[in-house]
């Protein structure tokens, strides 16, 4: 009995001794002398992986910053709070970021009027390919929600018109949903300076008249908004309206004039005197409207 | 890494010396009883298999080596000679395990002292539920390797027929039956005479 | 001993068959096809679980941190052998049916789990609850898993021999319930119906 | 007997027919984790070929010099086993982590999930100690055997991931029931692709 004890014992112990006297070996011959800032910015890093500043991960991307090759500002994503905090870490002053925001340039959805039933794979990019995608219109939102996947910050749903709705609080800028979008070249999904009041629901570019058959909530270029504007902020290129970020207040006087109420708010924004009415706007974007103003 | 090499060592040692005593305390309590337990359910089978037998010898090692050089692809788990009450031999118990559809079927066979198989049962399969298994829920099957004639041959065992949609499970059965009637032959009819 | 009940009830909580399903996945599958066997397994794991939460909490503050998964799975293994030993002695038969699915308790991802969640960072008493709450909570499972796939798929279910419950005499059962690939479609099935539910309880929760 | 199709049949043996992920159900617990994208099931196919090939031939090794002759085997193989497979991965990490921080980035931050993971320890345990699996025939493996059953098990694992990751990537934008989407989904798939793996059984009578 003693004996397998015995036996047990020595066995058990030179394996346990074999296994941990190599795992403290390697930790010492294998030490890898991480940087310790690499980890610092690592952990400052959101690490969601996302890929906007083209790094595989954040750890790779804090290795890139500590070692000079990237800007204090490289991590889109994380915005002015993270930019800061790696400035600091780095030692240098971290110039100030212009945040960028996410904003959809279509108010179609149910109002678009459809070319074709589509009961395919359910990807805009695979609808895309037939044809064009289901709708009329050739720059309208397909509605199948790939940029609502990609978006590692799950800053965006698809409201009840199938558009997708971009909360600018956790929208940080990353670009991928844009790249994500088969018809984001077209910009439908354009990133503009987190302080933008105001957007245009719409980016057809073919003639008005055609534009009306193929979509109810699209801009004619009636010039109305580019007249009222006290700030002449708004302008009609080659047949769309078209915000100028720079002299644009967000007085919102373009919102109530414009007759197919196709320009309204970015959502979370309200410098605008108007309750945000634009009856294009979403529920969830009013609602999201009215919490940020708090009434 | 700033603590020396032994901090870290030491705790694993002496968790394995620990882990190393319970176990071992905890295998000489049981080991006795795990082998009483394998003891007893092998001389259930033997009995069901021969059942007027008494005591059940195990046969030496160079008896089973033959066996299983006999035997080819079965693997024959063991042989024991069947005494009756006065210690004559009175037949084999043949365990013996043949591929069947996914797995080892173990088989436990019951020949007397000239070769004519007395009773023969499944002890253990994985064939599929409800399709390999008849080969064991249709007594009929096994009825016939039963009335094989003394000291068959592999001829005879090839006659018997099969059942459809089991040719796998129904095959191990037979291969197994090849494999007795081959040891047989070969080991027990010689080793039968009178102790 | 409120904090215990706390600790306890949360291991205990409805979202944990969920997540349950998807980490102690291995043995769940493959022994859920018997109730008799899931009693035998939900109780092994609640002993290991138990025991080894226990002990590590006691020696938290000995175990250096760089090597504690090493000497985690030491302690768990040989709470595992210890069952495996145990089993093998006293209940052959469970044993046959249970034989390979013991072993496997060791890398029972909850096992580990807990160990480095939470008995590394607890005191004694509250780690024996976590590990009783998450181990009941994991039988619980495994029992409700193993009712239906023996009672529809054998038609009747056998506990100690005598057959406790019997589907009406015409029911031809499908085997294919018994076999690992049925196992897989049913735990899906299951698991949409527990969202199904919860999304119920809370639409009329806020409804 | 050590025929080059007595080793192709192992390999194949262990890989498809009687493949280790949806015929024995063993090595889930990661299986369901691991396959959202295709290239982490990649990084993590091949650390476990890498694993499971090293472990193997360690635990082949304890067994029959260490734990065989001394007879305290019976007791002793769970914490032997997994203490070598836990021990090893740390090594590797820690290796791969120093000598390549590229394959590091693409394979190593899977290897912790090895550790805890079955099926590694199933092939690393059958391999050494005959008879583990009641199914199949009690057999001991030379050497030989023992790494090219390694190699079939740890290929057979990365083929049933991979092959589920691309289902699992094509359901996502398929039209799912609402109440289906996600887990539930894939529970299925996965039922239905090891109906596939076991209508291979009985091939070559393995």
């Amino acid at each position: 009995m003693l004996l397998t004890v015995l036996k047990a014992i020595g066995a058990l112990s030179v394996l346990g001794l074999a296994a941990a006297s190599m795992l403290a070996l390697a930790a010492r011959k294998f030490h890898v002398d991480v940087d310790p800032r690499v980890e610092a910015i690592a952990s400052a890093l959101p690490g969601a992986n996302c890929g906007a500043c083209g790094n595989p991960s954040c750890f790779s991307a804090a290795e890139a910053i500590a070692a000079g090759r990237l800007p204090v500002t490289a991590c889109t994503a994380g915005g002015k709070s993270v930019a800061q905090a790696i400035g600091a870490l780095m030692g240098d002053d971290a110039c100030d970021v212009v945040a960028a925001v996410s904003v959809r340039h279509c108010g179609g959805g149910t109002n678009a009027s459809r070319a074709y039933e589509y009961g395919g794979v359910q990807s805009c990019g695979a609808v895309a390919k037939l044809a064009g995608g289901a709708l009329v219109c050739a720059s309208g939102c397909l509605g199948y929600g790939d940029c609502v996947r990609a978006c590692p910050f799950g800053a965006m749903s698809l409201d009840e018109r199938g558009l997708p709705v971009i909360d600018s609080a956790k929208c940080t800028g990353c670009g991928i949903c844009v790249r994500e979008c088969p018809r984001g070249q077209i910009s439908l999904l354009e990133l503009v300076s987190d302080a933008a009041p105001v957007v245009v629901r719409c980016n057809a570019h073919n003639k008005p008249r055609d534009r009306k058959s193929s979509c109810s909530a699209c801009c004619i270029a009636c010039k109305k908004c580019e007249r009222e504007c006290p700030a002449d902020a708004i302008h009609v290129i080659d047949l769309l309206a078209v915000v100028d970020y720079e002299k644009c207040t967000g007085c919102g006087t373009c919102v109530e004039v414009c007759p197919q109420d196709c320009i309204d708010l970015n959502a979370g924004h309200l410098s605008v005197t108007g309750d945000g009415k634009g009856k294009s706007a979403t529920a969830g974007e009013q609602a999201l409207a009215g919490a940020v103003s708090g009434d | 890494m700033k603590s020396s090499p032994l901090r870290l060592i030491i705790p694993v040692v002496l968790t394995c010396i620990a882990a190393a005593a319970s176990l071992a305390a905890t295998y000489t309590i049981t080991e006795p009883l795990i082998v009483a337990q394998e003891k007893a359910a092998e001389e259930a089978a033997l009995k069901s298999v021969l059942p007027d037998a008494v005591t059940f010898e195990a046969t030496d090692a160079t008896v089973l080596g033959a066996a299983q050089e006999a035997a080819g692809e079965s693997k024959v788990d063991a042989v024991y000679r069947a005494l009756d009450a006065d210690g004559q031999t009175l037949g084999w118990g043949l365990k013996v395990g043949s591929r069947g559809y996914s797995g080892l079927v173990k088989m436990v066979w019951g020949l007397d002292r000239d070769g004519k198989v007395l009773d023969l049962t499944i002890l253990s399969m994985n064939e599929t539920p409800g399709l390999g298994t008849r080969i064991k829920t249709e007594p009929a099957f096994l009825d016939q390797y039963k009335a094989l004639p003394s000291a068959f041959a592999e001829k005879d065992v090839k006659a018997l027929d099969m059942i459809s949609g089991a040719t796998k499970s129904s095959r191990s059965v037979r291969d197994s039956a090849v494999a007795v009637s081959a040891v047989f032959d070969a080991v027990l009819k010689t080793a039968g005479e009178v102790r | 001993m409120k904090e215990w009940l706390r600790v306890f009830k949360n291991g205990l909580s409805i979202d944990n068959p969920l997540t349950v399903l998807m980490i102690g996945l291995c043995a769940t599958l493959a022994v859920s096809s018997q109730v008799e066997g899931s009693l035998f397994m939900g109780i092994a794991v609640i002993f290991v679980l138990v025991m080894s939460n226990a002990l590590i909490a006691m020696l938290r503050k000995v175990i250096p941190a760089q090597v504690r998964i090493p000497i985690f799975i030491v302690i768990i293994a040989s709470f595992v052998t210890v069952v495996d030993l145990f089993l093998k002695a006293f209940f052959p038969p469970i044993y046959a049916v249970l034989g390979i699915w013991i072993p496997l308790i060791v890398v029972n991802c909850i096992i580990l789990g807990r160990a480095e969640a939470f008995a590394y960072h607890n005191s004694v008493w509250l780690s024996i609850a976590d590990g009783l709450g998450m181990g009941i909570g994991f039988s619980f499972v495994l029992l409700g898993l193993a009712f239906i796939r023996e009672l529809f798929g054998s038609g009747k279910i056998e506990l100690f021999g005598s057959a406790v419950l019997k589907m009406p005499s015409g029911y031809a059962p499908p085997i294919i319930l018994m076999m690992f690939p049925g196992a897989f479609i049913l735990f899906g099935f299951v698991v949409a119906f527990v969202r199904w539910l919860n999304e119920r309880s809370t639409e009329r929760k806020a409804a | 007997m050590l025929t080059i199709s007595h080793f192709l049949l192992l390999f194949v043996g262990a890989a498809l027919i009687n493949n280790i992920l949806l015929t024995r159900f063993i090595g889930l617990c990661s299986f369901f984790g691991i396959s959202n994208s295709m290239n982490t099931a990649f990084g993590m196919s091949a650390a476990v070929i890498f694993v499971m090939m090293m472990a193997s031939t360690t635990t082949w090794l304890v067994w029959k010099f260490i734990l065989f002759p001394l007879n305290i085997g019976e007791f002793l193989y769970i914490p032997a086993f997994i203490l070598i497979i836990a021990a090893l991965v740390q090594f590797v990490e820690m290796y791969l982590r120093k000598s390549s921080p590229a394959l590091y980035r693409a394979m190593g931050i899977y290897l912790p999930l090895i550790t805890t993971n079955c099926a590694v320890l199933a092939a690393a345990t059958e391999v050494s100690k005959p008879g583990f699996f009641k199914m199949a025939m009690p057999y001991s493996y030379t050497l030989g055997e023992a790494l090219v059953y390694a190699f079939g098990v740890s290929v057979g694992f990365g083929f049933a991931l991979l092959t589920f990751t691309a289902l699992r990537e094509r359901l996502d934008i398929a039209p799912v029931p609402r109440v289906l989407r996600g887990n539930p989904m894939s529970f299925i798939t996965a039922g239905l692709l090891s109906l596939a793996y076991v209508g291979l059984a009985g091939w070559f009578g393995l």
